[in-house]
């Protein structure tokens, strides 16, 4: 058995590097017939809004090759049903659960923050800054370095739980884009979100989404996504760095962390099937175990050079 | 709801792109597998396209297994159909509500099926005996009449079976909404549910809502997870609800949809 | 039989919307023993340089999920042997040829262009502005509006040829980047090249490739190519784009069609089956014939509105 | 070089981990499968993953099929070895240039295989009659050196045979450079023709190169293309000249392969 713990954050040490992504794994309680979500490194909400959220119309998702375009826009209950419905199910459950949330605008990020502060049960805060679907806010935060950093600056004005930073992939340099957010006081990095995409029916000659473009996740993103987080392991070393994109397997998390990620979420994987958490973290066991790990920390970061 | 991967025992071709495969299952699965639910399928193997998995309809169970039955709309179920017996596929389900348990007042069940669609109704016959009844079956053309042979047997002289077809290649040529209508000027109090694609179950509820007649609908909306996470298969409702096709539904209750 | 032919540019006219991509299709002679390279909408050649290139050390290729990873580096035989070696071969073929080349500097680009300008068999030049291996000029040139109209403006002044750009996806904004070039005197636009990718080897701890990172291609990257031209044919409707990225059937093919591409470039399919461009023209005949088009282009850009 | 589907007549499992499959093959597909020549696979379905085929060597060739040996290295090879006879293989070859032929002057041949490398060095054993001729075999452990029997039977009087396991599990323990060197000492004019991964292939070189001896190695390089196209198998040769291990090799001169 190898130590699976990791200090993620200074006060904020999980089970296991293992966590669940945004919007991939509501609010943890769709998932609790299938497993013990309290065995999770964490559990990341579905993305919360200040005021409940309907979503786009029409088609949704469609899947690509290896991976799938999703157009949800967002749905979801709103912070205030969120906190009296489903946290309190969380918290009884054990799981530790990290806050995904996103506003309209700089105002709503703040308030939402505000909000979410010294709420029992809340272990830290992602903010998504990247998602494709909305087109008042998100996207020009998760795009522009100087947005994004005044946005974090404002959320982290209004908070005292560790604040992660969720970055879009949908940019020149990333590296730029995490500088701007850690130096405006976000804790750690969560990358990557979806890919901004699009597909079209032949039989109707429309686009398939109902939103026109969606985020594409899913294995075929996975190769961007190591990149990225190369990038910025390598440029912000003391930065924790959460990898995220096309995990499906313990060997793929375990790619994530040798490259320097000190932890990795799941997103797609779970609709394929709910236990993919639960065998990532079993089998990243029986892969460091077998080569005499002790610590999963002693393996994080240890890519060598290419020869 | 179970996880599994389950061998395929026979895969039966039933037309040109319709085929039936008989999954292996335990008992509990059986047990829960109640008419109008489904499974979310996938081959189990590691090749990661078709990536996720694809929902079919639990057309009926035995001992020991159930069949899907399955037309090949795209790659995610022509990839299925093609796999023989002995392959392992892996199974998610019962998934989702199923048609309602109605009491049995002597009022007629009419069933009506577009297309694919077939397969959902189809587990009312294969699973309930209501008396009277009446299937109504209304396909593209003849060779999409799956079933049709069994699902008269097993009704037997309790249920009234009429098919048509947009080609009239069987049966009368029109669509399947025109039967209901004749069904329901004799039968007025009768419920109906109704499984098809969302144009035909626009009009079957357009001439429920006309007649104040209670029914039912199937849809099949798109769906990534199948377990209410994803929020891909979300359909709009009346009074700006919105359902979870895959755990609210599928079976919607007729007029409340907003197509 | 529907009328395939299109007018890529004003003065060249294409027997069909099919071309091969740089770089998957060498230079036309390693397809003729398994193909008509002539009934090609056009060949395009690899990726040449003023002087030859050995390319990259080590693992260049790898597979990832629908897609694959490569860093060749930009190999080639350099300019003047293409001229002399293989040009005559593609003359006599009856293939219409686009010379795809790039420089590590913007001297070497104009160059370039100005030894290619009036070459006898050249029908047009692809710049490639992004191909993300070449650290010294490649990458920045494709990342940044101001330089790639710079180089575009450059090599324009010394030729006549038609001139198309190839774009890198890497960008935050294709849009600016399709603008800049078009600007500078780019006549049309081939995009997307490849997105920037990692992949890593567990069982060695390094990474696989000999490169570190290596350009994405493949059916994975499909819906952001579609969604990069879709948002480039609209911002920019006057401009002939070449749709590429993940064609392996012509279903792909017409995807970027009905988008508004003019003509499509078939890449890595090539690998798989060298017969993939004939088969995409036979089957975009079949489609179009069957729902009665005369003409090719009377499909081209028809999409609809979502619904 | 021909494209074409060819169905599984066969698939038999040598060990845990390798498989021979038996493909359909055309009257000229067999005559141009020489001797280190090779496929490239994928099976015949539209499924995008595995995307590019793979290279395997052409074990040996019949009227009309020819078989390949496939050891599971990672998702492709476990795809094609996993499947069925009746299911159809996406099929690229004979390509390659194949061991070369050689004048039969007395001069004694030593063949030597690591690992899988067996598939290769076999076909040598299956086409071409040497003698005298030993095959040198070494592989991580008994289970892996498969196809030994019958090359035995093949080889006949003419074929010495010895094989070596890095675990002593059968044979000597030990590499099977060791087995060379020692013959080499015996067979000083002999010529050698080697199959298996890099770090065996550099090893026979040194040893080839510090005896004098002519040899030709067959290297296994990751391919995309296998025709010349994409340039990723791209090997390194002294004097700064550059091979193609699909269309140059992947037989290349020993002595000439910079590892
Ligand atoms: C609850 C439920 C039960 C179903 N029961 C059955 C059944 O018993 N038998 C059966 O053959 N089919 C059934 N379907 C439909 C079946 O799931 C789809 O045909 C299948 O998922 C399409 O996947 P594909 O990869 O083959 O096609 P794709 O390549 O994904 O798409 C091909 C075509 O099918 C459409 N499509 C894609 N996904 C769906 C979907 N989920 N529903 C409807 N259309 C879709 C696309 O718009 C496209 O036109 C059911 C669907 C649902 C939601
Ligand atoms: C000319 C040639 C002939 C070959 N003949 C045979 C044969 O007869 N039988 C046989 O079993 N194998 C043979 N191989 C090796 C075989 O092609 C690889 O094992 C296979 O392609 C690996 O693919 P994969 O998807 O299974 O593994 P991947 O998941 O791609 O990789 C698994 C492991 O194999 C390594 N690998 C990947 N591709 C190759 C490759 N092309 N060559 C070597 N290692 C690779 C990777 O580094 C990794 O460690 C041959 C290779 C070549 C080039
Ligand atoms: C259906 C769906 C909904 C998502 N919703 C959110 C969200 O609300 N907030 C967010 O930050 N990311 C969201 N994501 C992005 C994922 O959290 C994750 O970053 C992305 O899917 C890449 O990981 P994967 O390849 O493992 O899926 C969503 C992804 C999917 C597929
Ligand atoms: C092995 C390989 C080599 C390539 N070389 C070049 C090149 O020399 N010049 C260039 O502009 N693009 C090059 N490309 C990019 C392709 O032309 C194409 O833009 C990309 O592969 C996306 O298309 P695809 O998904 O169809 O492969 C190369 C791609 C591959 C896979
Ligand atoms: S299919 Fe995922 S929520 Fe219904
Ligand atoms: S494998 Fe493509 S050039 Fe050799």
């Amino acid at each position: 058995m190898t130590d699976l713990k990791v200090e993620l954050l200074p006060g904020l040490t999980l089970a296991n590097p293992v966590l669940t992504a945004s919007g991939t794994f509501g609010y943890g309680r769709e998932y609790s017939p299938y497993i013990d979500i309290s065995s999770l490194g964490a559990v990341v909400t579905k993305g919360l809004s200040l005021a409940p959220r309907a979503g786009n119309p029409g088609v949704r998702i469609t899947e690509t090759a290896c991976g799938m375009l999703n157009a949800i826009g967002l749905e979801n209950i709103g912070i205030e049903r969120f906190l009296k419905e489903e946290l309190p199910f969380l918290r009884d459950s054990g799981a530790v659960v990290v806050v995904n949330f996103f506003g309209n605008s700089q105002a709503e990020y703040a308030e939402l923050a505000a909000r979410l502060d010294g709420v029992d049960g809340i272990a830290a805060l992602e903010i998504n800054i990247s998602c494709p679907n909305v087109k008042a806010g998100g996207i020009q935060f998760g795009t522009d370095p100087g947005s994004a950093a005044e946005l974090v600056g404002a959320v982290r004005a209004k908070t005292s739980l560790p604040l992660i930073t969720k970055l879009s992939p949908n940019v020149t340099d990333i590296v730029t884009m995490a500088r701007a957010v850690v130096e405006a006081g976000s804790d750690a990095l969560s990358l990557i979100n979806t890919l901004l995409g699009m597909a079209v029916d032949l039989q109707t000659g429309r686009p398939v989404l109902g939103n026109l473009t969606g985020g594409l996740s899913g294995p075929a993103i996975k190769p961007v996504a190591l990149r990225m987080v190369y990038q910025v392991v390598q440029a912000l070393p003391e930065i924790p760095v959460i990898g995220i994109g096309g995990i499906v397997c313990a060997e793929d998390a375990l790619e994530f962390l040798l490259l320097g990620a000190r932890a990795v979420q799941i997103g797609t994987a779970n609709f394929i099937d709910p236990r993919t958490a639960i065998a990532v973290i079993a089998g990243m066991d029986k892969f460091l175990s077998a080569r005499g790990y002790e610590k999963v920390t002693d393996f994080i970061g240890t890519l060598k050079p290419g020869r | 709801m179970y996880l599994f991967d389950a061998e395929i025992i026979e895969n039966r071709r039933l037309a040109d792109d319709i085929s039936s495969l008989r999954l292996e299952a335990r008992p509990e699965f059986v047990k829960a597998g109640s008419a109008g639910r489904f499974v979310m399928l996938a081959s189990a193997d590691e090749r990661l396209d078709p990536l996720l998995k694809r929902p079919f309809g639990i057309v009926r169970c035995g001992r020991g297994w159930f069949e899907v039955v399955i037309k090949e709309a795209g790659k995610g179920s022509r990839n299925l159909a093609g796999l023989r017996a002995g392959v392992r596929v892996a199974v998610h389900g019962p998934l989702g509500n199923g048609y309602p348990e109605l009491e049995k007042d002597g009022r007629p069940l009419v069933l009506v099926a577009g297309g694919i669609g077939i397969a959902s109704i189809a587990s009312v016959v294969f699973s309930r005996n209501f008396d009277p009844a009446a299937l109504l079956f209304g396909a593209a053309r003849a060779g999409e009449l799956v079933l049709l042979e069994e699902l008269k047997k097993t009704g037997g002289g309790r249920l009234e079976v009429a098919a048509i077809t947009d080609d009239g290649s069987s049966g009368r040529r029109g669509l399947v909404t025109e039967l209901l209508e004749e069904k329901l000027e004799k039968w007025s109090d009768a419920r109906v549910f109704a499984c098809g694609p969302g144009p035909m179950l626009q009009s079957v509820q357009r001439v429920l809502q006309a007649r104040g007649v209670e029914g039912w609908l199937s849809l099949e909306n798109r769906m990534a997870c199948g377990f209410g996470v994803c929020l891909g298969c979300v359909q709009e409702m009346r009074a700006g609800v919105r359902a979870k096709v895959c755990t609210d539904g599928p079976v919607l209750v007729a007029g409340e949809v907003v197509f």
